[in-house]
């Protein structure tokens, strides 16, 4: 078996009395799209920001491509090769699609205490972020303020600049969320177009993307992981749907 | 940069202070008046680098005019002129302090940044006021200005007030620089969106840090320039209220526009000489009027020039 | 908009350009504090040079005289600021005024250094009496450690063998303090320096003086921290039971606040100081009634100070014969001290600063049941400030 | 050192700690709830003191003074509130600073014109004016202790307030998530103003009782506010329990640094040295607290709200 890109040991994080992350194990691997749900607060949220950085776990590991990366804090993570999307996009609004990308690039470039050359006629800056918003299909929006895009735009854009880090492994919170079916469709294809060359740990709402799209699930209720499986073997298993899919949406 | 409307009106400024000596030269108060309102341009654009560009809003930043000054003043005060010798000393001092400051306030945020960088600001003060060595609070007559080996006489008034002009233009280039390059597009992102900006993988303390060094050493050379404009020092010019003016200079004029704080600059200091000379009650015009900036002019000066296209 | 300000702003400099250089007056800038609470000085200050200048009719030799009087706010920039466009806007022959030591020492070099005359009708700093003293700078006050030394004095002849110091915490606090130790035999048990302008409240500094059991207090606290400090002094009940010396505190811009909350301790209580209201010398009854008549309140000795300051001027002027441009002869008269002072016939030292009397002052009633102060005893005689060797002049 | 003068410094220590309390606690509350930097609230303990010292020359009274004053400071607070805070609660932090420097301005040269520039006394009656005997030997100025009575009723008042009634919950709910309160149904604007107009009447009941003891000042309030900034910001933005615990800290520490640094200091330094070091360090006191305590907990010693 090849190692995995993420492994997760025993997670437990708690606020005062209320246990958000109870006991969680789970493992993505390098070419996997390995995806997370669960009810509302089921903690879901808490999970990923564990995951990124921005919380920290009261016990338990996280092992990102073969080292621990349990008290790093979020920037040394990203620099290893974990992006993320937030389930509230979180763009520059104030500056163009391509300055958006562009910062991306040059947060992987490496090179950022540079103070004299203007970043905006980098080439080495640019040509990467262009080819970017091609993947993504956002070339034609290059030069519009990000803020005045679309919701759904919003949320490429969010993606591209997550790929433009050149990740070993993207976590997204809730990609599709707020999306129309076309946009969500679009997303869905954006997705299985990056399978395969890059992990994925995807936290969604929307069950079709999430079946379209998976390797594995893992189905998280109040803080546990109840069950993790192959997208078949969660639709059957009985007690994921008692939790869960019976209820929910 | 294209000629829009703002481009016009600031050529036209600065081709205004530039020719001023030569219309006002039997009038020296006014070279005077306009040689202080360039000084403290210098501090102001310093200061719009951590408020405008990188959302710092220190509370201290008259800290560095103080270092400035006072090295100039303590170094008159051994008698050594020799500008070689005090400026760059006085550089690193800011330099190493605004280091030093900038590393334990940038652990706070918000509201706990303002008034950590005010505390540490009014530390320097309250040392100042009890340094009898250096006159306390009657502070340092500084009878003898900077002398570069006889390059430039800065005894010289007009030719101090060019000096004044180079170093002002000097720091807007510097500063027009530096938010454009690399580093400028990280610090801005960090008034943007900072979460985005440490998700993406950039340590943004390191570059706020770098930032305000770089503001705390310019604001140190407006105080070079200040200690030698006013021959004299004293830690007045360090306290929290300095602070403030200098904050509303760049608030006046545009928050993270180039030019807005020279402009905001110059209105505030015509306005206090101006408004002072009308009645001793002036300030009962001043507070509503800096209510009213606040209120109704939201982006300053700057915004009166159109749209911002400095990005 | 702001172009058509500059483009205005120009037009009124040029034309104040062509309105000066004209000479058939005195032009004279007056600088002091108007604004901020030690405005209340300043509007002593320019009371009693508007009085002045009533009582000698607006004329110095001939000529009219012209006062400017500008804010310095307290601060020492704009003083200078200010000073600067007396000197070369407005163009005035001399700049009086002058509260503050630090506005006065970043202001006088531009006084100076353009070849007028820099009279501080307050202000002492022992840099203007020593090292930087200067031909045509002069003083119608004194220097700053000369009451205190008269107070260390008054305690040695009072028999205080033990004395408890409290002063703020900025250069003119310490040179009190330093004064006072100069010439006080005894021995100083404890001293609080306190943080200038912004405490005003001593508790704790009173705390610590009960707790020492001194002969006596000695304190200096100008302005409005002095209307504290007395108050808090009676509140804890150190009033009649440890004597309060002080310099500079107890004024008649505090003694009305005290009489109105019948602050009955400071009834008696001691300082030292070169004038009094009720000194018996022409100038000064002539002054004190006039000011009262005009202004209904007692003058301070900062008013005292600046009345003497118009006379100075006028000297000046008067011996020249109208003639501005003669800076020898005007500057030899000034020196002559040769003019009606309120604290009578006096001389200046060579540092330009008044070698004159002290006087052991005492807070009393007067006939009509106003509190005020009252001369006691010469305490120092024609006393020359400790700088004055050190004024290369 | 004595254990009486000790004594009597701690007392002191506490009553500038409640005195600050009575400030901070109103800054806190506004700061929390509205997000508003409002250095106005010093001009509101100036006018308290002013109203105070007028009332109490026409009434020749000191407890109708402040009877009369609390509302009189209430109204004002109110009315500056309607008139110019309320716009600026949307907007960031620097604008609000700005605006409400210039109310300051504003208020500082109004006071000026109406009462002129010497200022005011307010005299106290005669009960009041003079001192007890709290232990044998200990004398302590009487009104200093009804300071520490008022002071600590205060505080205890408003614990009731917050944790027992309806709008102490909307407080501590607006405190924590200022969102949630809209979300309530609660008329938000009404409920801001009428926070707003206590957190004035506090202030100006520290102006009343600062008066008597320090005289009434154009400019007074500036002073004090940055020490009362200080103390929220130790104590942590919007906890009146952190306001309280911190304004007893700075008071203290900067009481006892005035009474016993210069000792301390002459044990290790010379004395020479310790004479010039001593003041500076002491009015530097407060400060290193602060920026201490902010070093080791970035967000206050009691911030309400999480991470």
């Amino acid at each position: 078996m090849i190692e995995p890109m993420l492994k997760v040991t025993g997670l437990v994080k708690s606020f005062g009395g209320l246990i958000a992350t109870n006991d969680v194990n789970i493992d993505v691997a390098p070419d996997e799209v390995h995806a997370v749900i669960g009810p509302n607060g089921a903690g879901k949220t808490t999970f990923i920001a564990q995951i990124a950085g921005d919380l920290r776990p009261d016990t338990g590991t996280i092992q990102f491509a073969g080292s621990d990366i349990t008290r790093l804090a979020t920037p040394k993570r990203a620099r290893l090769g974990l992006a993320r999307s937030f389930q509230i996009t979180s763009i520059f609004r104030d500056v163009t699609v391509e300055d958006n990308v562009a910062m991306a690039v040059q947060a992987h470039d490496g090179h950022s205490f540079r103070f004299w050359r203007e970043a905006r006629r980098d080439p080495q800056l640019r040509d990467p972020a262009r080819a970017v918003l091609k993947q993504v299909g956002l070339d034609h929006r290059c030069d519009v303020v990000a803020g005045e895009l679309a919701h759904g735009e919003q949320r490429q854009l969010e993606l591209a600049m997550a790929i433009a880090t050149g990740p070993a492994m993207l976590l997204l919170d809730e990609p599709m969320a707020g999306m129309g079916a076309e946009e969500s469709a679009r997303m869905v294809d954006l997705l299985r177009s990056l399978k395969g060359n890059v992990a994925i740990l995807l936290v969604e709402h929307d069950m079709d993307a999430v079946f379209a799209l998976a390797d594995r699930i893992t189905v998280l209720v109040r803080g546990r992981a109840i069950a993790t499986g192959e997208p078949h073997e969660i639709r059957d298993d009985d007690e994921v749907r008692k939790a869960y899919l019976g209820e929910d949406d | 940069m294209t000629m829009n409307r703002r481009g016009v009106v600031m050529t036209l400024f600065l081709i205004t202070v530039a020719l001023l000596p030569i219309a006002l030269v039997d009038q020296p108060f006014y070279i005077g008046l306009f040689s202080r309102a360039m000084i403290l341009s210098i501090a102001a654009v310093s200061l719009n680098l951590l408020l405008g560009y990188g959302n710092m809003i220190s509370f201290g930043h008259a800290v560095y005019i103080g270092i400035g000054a006072y090295t100039v003043g303590i170094f008159a005060y051994y008698e050594i002129y020799d500008g070689f010798i005090q400026w760059p000393v006085g550089l690193a001092i800011s330099a190493v302090v605004a280091l030093i400051f900038g590393a334990i306030s940038l652990r706070t945020r918000g509201v706990y940044f303002i008034m950590i960088t005010l505390a540490l600001a009014q530390m320097l003060y309250f040392l100042g006021v009890s340094i009898d060595e250096y006159g306390a609070d009657d502070g340092l007559v500084i009878d003898v200005r900077s002398e570069f080996a006889g390059l430039i006489d800065l005894e010289e008034g007009i030719a101090f007030y060019y000096v004044i002009f180079f170093f002002l233009l000097l720091t807007i280039f510097i500063v027009h620089r530096l938010t454009n390059s690399r580093f400028g597009v990280v610090v801005r992102g960090a008034k943007s969106n900072e979460v985005r900006l440490r998700a993406l993988g950039f340590s943004v303390y390191q570059y706020k840090l770098t930032a305000f060094v770089i503001a705390g050493v310019i604001c140190g050379l407006a105080g070079l320039l200040l200690g030698n404009f006013t021959n004299f020092v004293n830690p007045d010019m360090m306290h929290w209220t300095r602070s403030g003016e200098l904050i509303f200079m760049v608030v006046l004029g545009g928050l993270g526009s180039l030019f807005g704080p020279v402009l905001g600059a110059f209105v505030f200091l015509l306005l206090e000489e101006i408004l002072s000379d009308l009645t001793i009650h002036w300030q009962i015009i001043f507070g509503p009027f800096l209510i009213a900036v606040v209120l109704f002019m939201r982006g300053g000066i700057d915004s009166l020039l159109g749209k911002s296209t400095d990005d | 908009m702001f172009l058509r300000t500059i483009g205005a702003g120009l037009v009124v400099a040029a034309m104040l350009a062509a309105t000066t250089a004209q000479a058939a007056e005195v032009k004279i800038g007056f600088v002091t504090t108007l604004t901020t609470p030690a405005g209340v000085i300043g509007r002593d200050m320019k009371d009693a040079f508007e009085l002045g200048l009533e009582d000698i009719g607006r004329k110095m030799g001939g000529l009219d005289v012209k006062v400017m009087y500008e804010d310095d706010g307290f601060k020492p920039e704009i003083g200078k600021q200010k000073t600067d466009k007396l000197v070369q806007k407005d163009d005035v022959d001399f700049v009086a005024g002058y509260i503050w030591s630090h506005v006065l020492l970043a202001s006088r070099k531009s006084v100076l250094g353009a070849g007028k005359f820099l009279i501080s009708s307050n202000a002492g700093p022992s840099q203007l009496a020593g090292k930087l003293c200067h031909k045509n700078f002069f003083s119608t006050s004194w220097q700053n450690d000369q009451t205190p030394m008269a107070m260390g004095e008054v305690l040695n002849q009072r028999g205080v063998k033990s004395l408890y110091v409290i002063a703020p915490n900025y250069a003119a606090g310490k040179n009190m303090v330093a004064g006072v130790q100069r010439t006080f035999k005894g021995k100083i048990i404890g001293k609080d320096m306190t943080k200038w302008p912004t405490q005003l409240d001593f508790s704790a500094e009173l705390a610590k003086a009960r707790a020492a059991k001194p002969d006596g207090v000695f304190i200096f606290y100008p302005g409005k921290a002095g209307g504290a400090f007395m108050k808090q002094y009676q509140q804890a009940g150190l009033s009649g039971k440890i004597p309060l010396y002080s310099v500079f505190t107890v004024d008649s811009i505090s003694l009305p606040k005290f009489q109105k909350v019948n602050l009955s301790g400071v009834m008696g209580s001691f300082m030292t100081q070169f004038w009094a209201p009720d000194l018996d010398t022409p100038q000064s009854k002539k002054f004190v009634s006039g000011f009262k008549k005009k202004y209904g309140r007692y003058p301070s000795f900062y008013a005292a100070q600046t009345y003497d300051t118009v006379f100075l001027i006028k000297s000046a002027v008067e011996a020249v014969n109208g003639d501005l441009k003669n800076m020898d002869g005007m500057r030899a008269a000034m020196a002559k001290a040769n003019f009606p002072s309120v604290r009578g016939p006096f001389k200046y030292g060579k540092n330009h600063f008044p070698v004159q009397d002290f006087y052991l002052r005492e807070v009393v009633k007067d006939s009509d049941g106003v509190w005020t102060t009252a001369a006691r005893k010469v305490v120092l005689k024609d006393h020359v400030d400790t700088y004055a060797k050190d004024c290369k002049m | 050192m004595t254990w009486a003068l000790l004594l009597e410094q701690t007392l002191n220590g506490f009553q500038l700690g409640v005195l600050l309390f009575l400030l901070a606690a109103g800054l806190t509350l506004v700061f929390g709830i509205m997000d508003l930097v409002n250095l106005a609230h010093g001009s509101l303990y100036m006018a308290g003191a002013f109203f105070c010292a007028t009332f109490t020359d026409w009434t020749d009274s000191f407890i109708i003074g402040v009877l009369l004053g609390l509302p009189a400071t209430l109204l004002l607070g109110i009315a500056v509130e309607m008139i110019a805070l309320r716009t600026l609660y949307a907007r960031d932090h620097l604008d609000q600073v700005l605006a409400t420097f210039g109310i300051i301005l504003f208020f500082n040269e109004l006071a000026r014109i109406i009462w002129g520039p010497e200022g005011l006394v307010i005299p106290l009656p005669a009960w009041l004016d003079g001192n007890v005997e709290i232990l044998a030997g200990v004398f302590y100025p009487t009104f200093r202790i009804l300071i520490i009575a008022v002071g600590l009723s205060v505080a205890l008042g408003l614990y009731v307030l917050v944790a027992r009634t309806r709008i102490g919950m909307l407080i501590r709910a607006g405190a924590s998530d200022r969102d949630m309160v809209g979300a309530l149904g609660i008329n938000v604007k009404m409920l801001f103003t009428l926070i707003f107009g206590l957190g004035a009447a506090l202030a100006g009941l520290a102006g009343m009782m600062a008066g008597p003891i320090i005289e009434v000042n154009i400019g007074m309030g500036e002073e004090i506010l940055i020490l009362a900034f200080v103390v929220i910001v130790i104590g942590g933005i919007g906890s009146i329990r952190g306001a309280f615990v911190a304004a007893l800290l700075v008071g203290l520490i900067d009481t006892m640094g005035r009474s016993f640094l210069d000792l301390l200091l002459k044990m290790l330094i010379s004395g020479n040295a310790a004479e010039t070091a001593a003041p500076a360090l002491s009015a530097m006191l407060v400060y290193v607290l602060m920026v201490t305590v902010l070093f080791f907990r970035p967000q206050g010693l009691f911030a309400p709200r999480g991470g």
